[in-house]
Formats: structure tokens, C-alpha cells, sequence
């Protein structure tokens, strides 16, 4: 167990720092969720430069080209939250440079690679995430999204759902049944849909929180050539996967739970109720050390995974649960932010009195639907049990 | 002994029922969200006609006579349908006024709320605790003050309003000196808002004051939020059992999974003991029985709990269709997020409950009001 | 709603006050075991010539015969309980006067309630239940405890586990299956089986709570006269089914309950830690308020299951959920119980410094027990997804 | 950085786990709780023989020189294998002495205690609360006063005690005045005593005094416990696994029922970042990191409520094979639950690291010992 940093760590997170301080007013706001303007692109290519994004990409495809440092990814995630950069601001295009570029380097051809991945890192291209579909959310392998080829193109014709950014995307990364005779699995390819392209139709899916970060995307004979499929036909699920496990990393994150439960010792030891402080009723205050320890804890599990990670060792059920318990952790501390503020925890955003924008409210909503999404809570824990404990796969009647 | 709703009661929740299902289904809801007027004055007026309004009137001034229990049925219905009413203020208000207003003054304005030319809307927040500064005293017949979270349904024309040391006042909405600050929830099929006071001449109800009324009333208007986020939760369980029925992934209906079966199960045997921990409750404050304050503590704290759990899980049941604005789950949701809180929150009744039995000093965060123990 | 008492009800409890206080004397000590002694069939014979047990069994076969009255039923269970006398206390052999003897009333000849009833009415003839095997609990039809019959007898040889107080009973109520050929559930018969009969052998089984309330019973070509056969041959499952009803509205009385609730009650706000009252930490309040909120819910739903039955409708879903609920509360009471005593929660009955013998610690694990036997928890829910909701009854995969 | 165990480490686990496998075995256990003096005897001299009393005693005194990390992994394993042996005394009076004993304390007493000529119980719950009027006061050389539930192993000669100032002092076992009650617990693995002191003759360790070792003594007693609890939660998963493979009901592995699987991902979810909270708590406190004291807390806390957890559902899991004591699972669920309210139950715990965290005033149930705030 060594927690020291070395001095070659200690100076790139100076530098990161600096970096920080100097540029952070260029940095969009967080409540700007337009992906296009030319102020995002110049933030991002000023990241680009200075190898805080696409840092291990080559730099033959626009990267910075460094050498893989987990440690350096760590503080590169860790400064920018620490100065209230999040995700969302830091990256115009996150499902592009953190899910499909990955999967480009690993499965795309070298003409693929040179195509996409460029302008990608720059921020002048887009993505969505095509795989969704109201017959296949937890069982996305049902998916019925066809595409047959003519001549020099699939044709494709389908509906996907809860493609979030589809309404400012250039481009979708997409699912598509292409070989019908196959088996579930077997039948499927990964392909790259241009979102100008005619037959796509793009409507706003309005979620419970009120706002409209998803689409449906409606696909009707929407040509795309031959050559925007990535890896080979039917190998799609495959691909599809890789990319998966990029996405999965980011959910359950627990700095930025970190982040939240700072906000809500704030709240807690600032905000009065009867005349005593909100952390003086000790039932709250129980709460609120409980999911500290628990906090705590996954944000340990991360330095463990980290390690393994590190030193090339498979992180197996520490890697498993992150999801499962971070998602459960945010939603129960918004719980917590929304009891204890009582009548005014109910209070949305725009209303007189409401604390922090409705965050806690939004958060609250949000987190409940990252427990059902992005893999569901029951997925998971047929993917612990599965793949974790080595629990029989099938299940049984009674 | 006959524990349970009398064949009486449980016509008359079927009538409300399909009133609701006629005025308040979940297409209609969404209008009146949208701001369709004319369906909810359509609601508002069927409401009046069916009585809602004057339940627990006595039938000398023109209502229905009913109790708190017969009023809890009604909430429940209006929770189930997410019902964009809130009849707390005018259920209350006819409570008061029976109790401790003077013979003219019932006279007067029982005949109006039944009528539906007087309609109330009830700021009791700020008797319970004193969130952004609630607090309210009256001089000479004026009340001062704010009340934070106040049930102010847009169409009310009056408010009742309790002082800090219990009297109970009616506030005509449109007084000099009354500033009313919107507040905008989760919940946009109930109104709530803020009051702010500033020598607003009021009405004092003749024999009001003192807190035994006072908590009597606040108990009550927990009893029928509870009953509100019953009937809420038990149209989740239900949606959430239909849709697991009809939704298929990997080529049976989801409810064929244990892990969803167990969940609608786990639902259900919460929320049905909750039935009869209401009707008791309620039973117990029309009949005054000594304890009866303590047991809507009791329902308050529990059926929380209960539907906030009911909630989530429902939720879950449904996965993504269930995150969407489009199936208008989450109206019932929002609405049991609120009621979890309205009244207070499940730690604050609890640590009142505790008070009230005598095991301990007083919450730690007392009432605003001072009130001897029973 | 009416929760008023008749004034004959009125008097009936104030009779059966009466008569508690003035026979209180005579009822076996709870710390007493022991089930043959001739003290406790005095005493079950004063309260069957009383008509507070065997009520309404018709007096040709022993009983008062009294008409069935559910809120004189419902006295004298809340009044003995009042007193302290438990059902331990009450009946020596509670399986036979709960169980089987309205069994033979449903399912028995004319002659078979004759020979049974009345001494097992009058405590002259323990038994024990002869049900779950090593290899069928919540699969209980998988028992393979076989019956063949040769001349005028079964000869049955299998083994049961289980089986309570069978150390000290004259006689088991016994599944065999019978019917080899039969489907699964339709091959089982319920017999009769003398605990004094050749082949038999009861061995004690210890549990985790340092006691051995229960026993496995060997039965090796244990001869039964064929008149011993309740109901149709191959028809046992219907008439254990009839038992069981009879066992599981037993399991998770909210009355008793209530009971253990006081004495948690009177624990906190006598005991003292750093100076304060145990009742004065608010987060063990909570968690006592929190319990009594549920604890009365259930007795509330007790009360609308009784009128339901008078009645003569059927309760249903609140009746379905009662030992769910019942046995987790009684846990999590003993839980609290055991965590406000902190160290002296984990002393053991004998112990210096133990309360209340060890009965919190006892009734911990034994509630866990119950939590898992008499048809575990994840049964109980299937049961109430299935008949309570109408959910489908197979399971499948994932 | 590298965060986790070190090779070093994982090796010394596998050799203490094979240690055990061979002295500690469920048959063994089972026969040491039966009163084989002689099982015993092997089981506590293989130890001694590896190592283990002398784990943290630095290697100029004989000792393996190693820290509360490795302290930490020991005890992980004794929970693992419900180990009949309680070190607790012998770590923390070795690290008592490495940092407030005089040299000729350090020289006499650590020999003794690598030899095996001294073990030690420790009594420290008068330390943290008056539970059963707990407190231990010094003059001249003399104490008295009670200690209750003291951790004494049947065959300690001497006991480490702190008094009402934070002294901490070397008691013989046999020494005039003191008496000693035993504490039968659900636990039969270990050994646990009331101890009355009046005028008892002590030793005290030269530099003792003061709230701050002792706190920290308190945090590593803590930390061990917590490794103790997760270490036989860990082994009740894997047991839980294992029977929902072997087990058949309908015909199936209980395991591929859905409810089964999920009891056990959930075991398991919570669980595993319980590793990296105790390594943590572990190292700062053997690197005297500012928070350390606030760490153990926080693993003390979390593992109590997880293992609570597992040890229900992996009981419920084995199902009625569970409750028998013949499988002896239930060694490892009384393990836990005694665990739990060893060193302080979570509710207290999580008040006292609010308060070390300068949020609240103190916990209502304040510590024993005043203690400035950090």
C-alpha cells in the first residue's frame, strides 16, 4: 500500500492545475447544452493540444499521442472535477470521443480510423448512441432495426430510443439487424449513420424530470454506404460491447457523487430549521455519515481498481459493482438532500426558494432513471452473479 | 365490531371513483396540465355537485355530513387519479368552522363552501415547523407574518390560516397587505405558495384558539395526505402488475421474472396493511379518541415510507417507458414526493410521535406552536 | 366503521378476565418444556370444559361446542396473551388441537374423529407434524417418504426433518408418498403414524439458537394400520394444505408482537447509557416509532382480516401478506432491541448481565428461522405475485 | 501509488489461511468449542509459531515488525475461519507499548509477548461508553472501577487498561482485588469478561496518558473487529454460493432462481468496496494519517451494517440447513453479530465520527474520556 504520488505525478498534477486556472473561463457553462458553437469546439482543441482529451490516442489520428498512464487519466478526471468542470462541459461530444473512438481504435479499419477519428477529438463531429429500441431495452438483442444492402449501401429502417444529443448529432454509431436468418446475437452490425442523411426523423422523448435530453429516432430507407460499417457483418453485438464498456466506466462515478455529498454537508451545516441546523437532527446526520462510509468505500474500490488496472490484473467484482452501488448511492443521497430540506426539497427548478436550481429534485428523478437505464439494476446483478460468483446463467421457474 | 368501510362507503368511493374516471382520467389530466380551463372547471364543478367540496358539512348547512373517514376515501380516489384538485383547504376549513365557529359564521360561510362561492385553500406549514421563517401573529385582527407552503389551489378564493398561539383566521385572497409568491413543485397538478402578511385584515374563527383544535386539524390534513399517497401508490402497484403482464423481453412477459414478481409482491404487502392503519386513523379522529392525533402520526410516517418505496419500484417495473414523460408514471411519483414532505417529513412526525407518548423531551425540533402534552 | 363491543362481547371478556384471574395459577410455567405432565392435562382439560379451547368442535367429538363466533375467538387469544399466557402455555399439543383435529373435521371419517379428536382435546395424545424432508422444504411435493401397502397396513420408511416436539408425542401426522406412479403432487397420502411403533427413531436437531425445539424422525418400515389414512389415498396434499392454512395463520400474530413491542418500550426508557436514557438517542427512536407505525398497520389489518371473516368474505390480499410482513417486523424488532443494549445485546441466555433472559437474542435467530421455514419469504411472495395480484405463475430465464 | 495488498502481503494471507485451514477447520472449531483443551492448544502454539501475537511487534524485540494493515489481514482470516482466538489484546498492547512504554517496558514485555510467556485480553468498552457503569479510575498505581466486556482469551495472563485519563495499564490476571465475571455471548468463539477492579496493583506504560493514543487504540481495535466481521462475511457469501450450486429444489439449483442470484449480487455488491475501505482505514492508521481515526470509524460503521446483512442473507440462502447448528453457519453469523457491537454498535459510531468531523456538538452519547476536538 503506497498512497504517495511520484514526483513526475506530483508535477503533471501542478501543471493540470495551472492549465486549469488559466483557461478555466473558456470552459462552457454547465447550463449551456448546445453542443455546436464554435466556442466548445476552440475549448475542446485547446484540450486536444494540451493532451487532457484523446491523451492516449495516436497523434497519426489527431491524439496527443501519449503513452497510457492511468494515473494521469486519474488526475486529468479528478482536477477538472475538483474545479467544477463536469463531463458535460468538458467534452462537447462525449459519446464520441469516449465510446466510438475507442471503439474505431480497436475495431475500424485504418481508413475508417483516419476519418472519423479526427475530427471527432476536435469537436467538429457529433455522436449519438444508436442501440435502444422500445422492443429491446434490457433485452437489446431483439433488436429490430433492419438494414439490407443495395448495391453499394444498407438500407435501413427502424426506430431507436433514448438517444440522447440525437437532435444535435452529425452522426449516430448504430445497431442494425443486417442478417436476418442469424441468430439473435449473430445477426447484427455496428454501423455509422450520417444524421443528415433523408428518412431519419428526430422527435424530443420528454422524461419525468421535464426536460428533453432523449430522442426517438425514426428510420425510414436511410441509405448509408458500405464502407460505414465497422467491423465485419454480424459481429455488430461485438463491437457494440467494447464500446458498452467505455460507457458503463462513467456511470457511478463516485467523485462526482463526491462532489454532491460536499454540496450536501454544505446545505446540511448552513440551513436552519426551529432554530437548530439541519445536521443537528441526528436522524439526518445518521443518514448522512451512512452514506459517507458508503461513499467512502467506492471511492476506495476505484484506487483498487485503479491499481489493478496499473499493473495489467483483471479488477473483476470490484470493476462489477461500481454501477449497481454508485447509481444506488446517488439516488439515495439525493433522497437524503430532498428529506431534509422538507417542503422546500419539493420545489423545482425556476420556483421561488428552491435550493441549487432543483438539482436534488432533478438528480433525484435522473439517478432513478440511471438505475432502470444504461443496463438495469436486475441486469447488473445477473451480471454479478453470472460473471462475478460464477452463478448458473439460466433461471428456473418458481 | 365492523372494522372496514361500510357498504355505504364503499358505493360511495366507486361513485367518486368513476366521476374521477370520467373527469379526471390520465388524457384529461394532461389537458387541464396544459392548461385546458375549461376541463378543469369541467372537474371542479362535477366535484361540486358530487358534494366533494362539502363532505364533512353538516347536512344543516347544506353538505353531506360525512367524517374524516368518508374524506380519506376521497383523498384516496383523488390520489389515485392524480386528481389536479387539492380539497385539503375546504375539507379543514368545514372542520373549523363546525367546531369553533360561531353559529352566523357557520352559517354563512358552510353555505358558501357548499355552494362553491366561497373555495379555501389552508396554510398550516408554518404551524408545524418554521421552514423559511413561517410564522404568523395577529394583532387587533390583522394577521402578520409568512406561511411557507401554503395549499393554494389557483381557483380558491379564501385561505384559513392559524396564529401562533392557535386561532384559526379566514383570509380573503385578494386582502391589501397579502402577497402570495407561487411556488412551483414537482407536483404541477396541486398549487401551493407562499404567503407574506403585512396587516391583512382577517376574520377570527369566534371560538378558535389554543393548540387542541390546531393539532387536530393539522392531524387531519395528514390523514388525508396519507390517504392521497395510498391511492397514489396503489394505482402504481397496479400499473406497474399490467404492465409487467403485457411488456415481453426475451419472449415472456417481464412479470414472468422472480425478480419482478417479488418486487410487485414486496409492493403489495406493504401497502395493504396501510389500509387499515388509514381507516383507523381517520376513524379515530372522527370519534376524537385520545390517541387519535398520535395515530395519524402513525399513517403520516408509515404510508411514506410505504408509497415513497412503492414509487421507486413501480418505476423500476416499467424501466425506461416508466422514466418517460409520455406514460405520465411519474405525475404519481411527483405527487407522492410531495405528500411525503407536506405536513412534514416521516423523521420530524416521528420524533413528534415519541413526544406525544411521552417517551421523550419534545422533538428536538419542536413545534412552533407551544402545547401541553396530552 | 364501528369498533364498539356488544354487551355480550363486553361480558364475554369480562367472564374470561374472571376466570384467568382466578385459575391464572395453574397454567405450566413458560420455562416449562415438558408436554406429558399430568398438570398440564388438568389444566387443558379446565379450559376445554370452559370452552376456551376445542370452542367450537361439536361436543359429540369432546369439543364446547359452542357456534362459531370470531370475536369471542379473538377474546380469548388477546386476553390469555394479555396475561401472558402464551400459546406454549395454553396447549400442550398445539399442532394437534390447531391442526390436525380441524383436519379429521374436514377430511376424517366418522369414526377417525371419534377415536381422535376427543383425547387429543384433552391433551391425552401429543403430536408432531410429519412434513418437510431433507430433500423437499419450499419444495415440499418432492418428499419421497414411501408408504407401500402389505395385508391391512402401510410399511413406511423415509425420513422427515423438522418435526417438533416429536421427542415427546404419541403420534405424527405424516406426507407418504403412496402412489409411486402418480404425478408429483398427486401420489402423496396423509397418514396417521404412532411415534411408539416399531422402526422409528427421533433424534433431536439443534439450531442455531442453542436449542433443539426440533427433531429429525428415521422411519424404517414403520408399520400404520390402513385405517390410519386420512382422506383419499393419493389425496394428501389437499388435506395437508387444510393443515397448513391452520399453521400459517398462526405464524406472525400481530398480538404477540405487540407484546415483545412493550417490553422494547420499557427497555429504552428504563435503561440508561453515558447518562441518557436509551430512548433519548433519536436515532433509536426512530427506528422504534418507525417499527410501531408498521406494528400497528398490521394489527389495524388483523382487525379488518376478523371482520372480513364475520363477515364470510374473503380477505385476500391482507391476508396474504400477514406472515410476510409479521415475521420481518418481529426481526427487525429484536434487531433494535439487540442494537440499543449495544455490548449487552449479544449476551446469551445464563449470562451475568443478560436481559430478559436472552430473549432478544433468541427470538433474533429464531425469527430468521421463521423468516426462512414454514414457507420461506421468496415463497410467500410468489404467493402473493400469484394469488394476490394475479401475476404468471412460472418463471423464466434471466 | 498501489492501492491494495502487496504481493508480500497476499502471500502472508495465504500462508496464515493455510494455517488455519489446518488448525481451524469447521471439524476443529467444532471440537475446540467442545472443550478439546489439546486443539486448542495446537491452534494458539501454530500461531504463536507464525507469527501472529507478534505481528506488530517491532523485529528488535522479535517481533514480524509488520503494521495494522497486516494486523488488519490476520484478523480478516480468523473471522474467515471463526477462528477460537482473539488477538485483539496482543496487537494492541504491542503497539501500547511501541509508542508509550519506557524501554525496559518495551524490552520485558514485547519478549514476553512474542515468547508466548504474556498474551493479553484488553478491556477499552469503559472507554468508549458506560455501559453497565463502566469506568476505570488510577491513584497510586492502584485502579478501580469496572470494565464491562472485556476481550479475555481463557488463557491470557495479563490485560492492557486504560483509565479515566487516557493511562493505559498492565494488569496480571491473578492480581489481588481484581475480579473477574465471565460473559457468556452468542460468540462461543471468543472469550469476553466483566471486570471489577478495587485497589488492583498496575503497571502503567511509562508515556501513557492522554486522550490520543487511546483514540487511536480505540480506531485500530476497531479496524480489527471490522476485518474480523468482513472476513467471515466474505466466507458466508462463498458459502452461500457454493450450497445455491449443490442445492435442488423443482428439480434446479436453487442458485439459477432469479431471487437466489440477486440475494447473492447483492451480497457481494456490497461487500467488495468494503475491501478497500478497510485496507485504507488500515494504512492511515498505521501512517498516522490525520483522518485515521475518522477512517476506522467509517469502516467500523459499513462493515457492521454489511456483514448484518450478509450474515441474514446468506442464512436465508441455505435456507432451513441454515438454522441447524450441525452446517455451523451460525458461528459465523453470531461472529457478526457480536462484531456489530464490539468497540461501539454504527449508530454511535457514525455520531461520533459527525462529531470528530466538527459537524455536530458532540455526540449525545459523548465519549467517556473528554477528548478535544482535532
Amino acid at each position: 500500500m503506497d498512497l504517495t504520488l511520484t514526483p513526475d505525478e506530483l508535477s503533471f498534477r501542478q501543471s493540470l492545475r495551472e492549465f486549469i486556472a488559466a483557461h478555466r473561463h473558456l470552459a462552457p457553462p454547465e447550463s449551456d447544452t448546445r453542443l455546436g458553437t464554435e466556442e466548445r469546439r476552440l475549448w475542446q482543441q485547446l484540450l486536444l493540444t494540451n493532451g487532457f482529451l484523446g491523451r492516449t490516442v495516436p497523434s497519426r489520428y489527431g491524439g496527443y499521442g501519449a503513452k497510457p498512464n492511468l494515473m494521469e487519466q486519474r488526475a486529468i478526471s479528478e482536477e477538472f472535477a475538483a474545479a467544477g468542470i463536469t463531463d458535460r462541459m468538458l467534452v462537447a461530444n462525449r459519446q464520441g470521443v469516449s465510446m466510438l473512438v475507442p471503439t474505431l481504435l480497436e475495431y475500424g479499419t485504418e481508413e475508417q480510423k483516419q476519418r472519423w477519428i479526427p475530427p471527432t477529438l476536435r469537436g467538429e463531429l457529433i455522436w449519438c448512441q444508436g442501440y435502444s429500441e422500445p422492443g429491446a431495452g434490457s433485452d437489446l438483442a431483439a433488436l429490430s432495426t433492419r438494414g439490407r444492402v443495395e448495391e453499394d449501401h444498407f438500407v435501413i429502417t427502424g426506430q431507436k430510443i433514448w438517444t440522447s444529443e440525437a437532435h444535435q448529432a452529425d452522426m449516430m454509431f448504430c445497431l442494425v439487424r443486417t442478417e436476418p436468418e442469424a441468430e439473435k446475437h449473430g445477426g447484427i452490425s455496428f454501423i455509422l449513420v450520417p444524421m443528415s442523411a433523408a428518412g431519419i426523423d428526430v422527435r424530443p422523448l420528454k422524461t419525468m424530470t421535464g426536460r428533453s435530453s432523449f430522442n426517438e429516432v425514426f428510420l425510414t430507407d436511410v441509405c448509408v454506404p458500405l464502407d460505414h460499417l465497422v467491423g465485419a457483418r454480424g459481429r455488430g453485438w461485438e463491437v457494440a460491447n467494447e464500446a458498452l464498456k467505455h460507457e458503463r466506466g462513467a456511470l457511478g462515478n463516485p467523485e462526482v457523487t463526491q462532489t454532491r455529498f460536499q454540496e450536501l454537508v454544505e446545505l446540511m451545516t448552513s440551513e436552519k430549521v426551529n432554530g437548530c441546523r439541519l445536521i443537528d437532527n441526528p436522524v439526518y446526520t445518521d443518514r448522512l455519515v451512512k452514506l459517507q462510509s458508503w461513499l467512502m468505500a467506492l471511492r476506495l474500490n476505484s484506487a483498487r481498481i485503479l491499481t489493478c488496472r496499473m499493473k495489467g490484473e483483471e479488477p473483476g467484482l470490484c470493476q462489477l459493482v461500481v454501477k449497481l452501488q454508485g447509481c444506488e448511492l446517488n439516488y439515495q443521497l439525493s433522497a437524503l438532500a430532498i428529506d431534509v430540506l422538507g417542503e422546500v426539497g419539493v420545489l423545482d427548478g425556476g420556483s421561488d426558494f428552491v435550493r441549487a436550481g432543483g438539482a436534488w429534485q432533478n438528480n433525484y428523478m435522473f439517478d432513478l432513471g440511471l438505475i432502470i437505464g444504461g443496463g438495469t439494476a436486475q441486469i447488473q446483478k445477473n451480471i454479478i452473479a453470472e460473471r462475478g460468483l460464477g452463478m448458473p446463467r439460466r433461471a428456473h421457474a418458481v | 365490531m365492523d372494522f372496514g368501510l361500510s357498504d355505504d362507503q364503499r358505493a360511495f368511493q366507486d361513485a367518486f371513483a368513476q366521476c374521477l374516471t370520467d373527469f379526471s382520467s390520465t388524457s384529461t389530466v394532461r389537458r387541464i396540465l396544459d392548461g385546458d380551463a375549461a376541463a378543469a372547471r369541467a372537474l371542479q364543478s362535477r366535484l361540486n355537485e358530487v358534494g366533494a367540496t362539502g363532505i364533512v358539512v353538516p347536512p344543516e348547512h347544506g353538505g353531506l355530513g360525512l367524517g374524516v373517514l368518508d374524506a380519506a376515501i376521497v383523498f384516496e380516489m383523488l390520489g389515485r387519479y392524480v386528481a389536479p384538485v387539492d380539497l385539503t383547504g375546504s375539507v379543514l376549513t368545514s372542520i373549523a368552522l363546525s367546531r369553533s365557529g360561531s353559529e352566523s359564521q357557520k352559517a354563512v360561510w358552510l353555505r358558501k363552501l357548499v355552494e362553491g362561492t366561497a373555495s379555501f385553500g389552508t396554510a398550516l406549514t408554518h404551524a408545524i415547523s418554521d421552514r423559511e421563517g413561517g410564522i404568523v401573529s395577529s394583532v387587533a385582527g390583522r394577521l402578520n407574518g409568512r406561511s411557507f407552503m401554503a395549499a393554494c389551489p389557483p381557483d380558491s378564493t379564501h385561505l384559513l390560516v392559524p396564529d401562533s398561539l392557535g386561532a384559526l383566521w379566514i383570509v380573503t385572497r385578494d386582502s391589501p397587505g397579502l402577497r402570495e409568491r407561487q411556488l412551483v413543485t414537482v407536483d404541477r397538478t396541486r398549487g401551493f405558495c407562499t404567503l407574506e402578511m403585512e396587516d391583512v385584515v382577517a376574520e377570527r374563527l369566534a371560538h378558535s384558539g389554543g393548540g387542541e383544535l390546531l393539532s387536530e386539524l393539522i392531524a387531519i390534513a395528514r390523514v388525508l395526505i396519507s390517504a392521497d399517497a395510498l391511492g397514489a401508490s396503489q394505482r402504481m402497484l397496479e400499473m406497474a402488475v399490467a404492465y409487467a403482464h403485457d411488456r415481453k423481453q426475451f419472449g415472456v412477459p417481464i412479470g414472468s421474472f422472480q425478480a419482478v414478481k417479488h418486487l410487485c409482491a414486496e409492493m403489495a404487502a406493504e401497502i395493504e396493511p396501510c389500509h387499515a392503519l388509514l381507516w383507523f386513523a381517520s376513524h379515530s379522529l372522527d370519534q376524537r379518541l385520545p390517541d387519535a392525533v398520535v395515530s395519524a402520526c402513525h399513517a403520516k410516517a408509515r404510508i411514506a415510507d410505504v408509497s415513497q418505496f412503492v414509487a421507486r419500484a413501480a418505476t423500476e417495473v416499467h424501466g425506461g417507458i416508466g422514466f418517460t414523460d409520455e406514460l405520465g408514471l411519474h405525475w404519481w411519483f411527483k405527487r407522492i414526493a410531495v405528500d411525503r414532505q407536506l405536513g412534514g417529513g416521516p423523521e420530524l412526525i416521528r420524533a413528534e410521535a415519541a413526544w406525544r407518548q411521552g417517551w421523550t423531551d419534545g422533538p428536538r425540533h419542536a413545534l412552533a406552536l407551544s402545547e401541553g402534552r396530552r
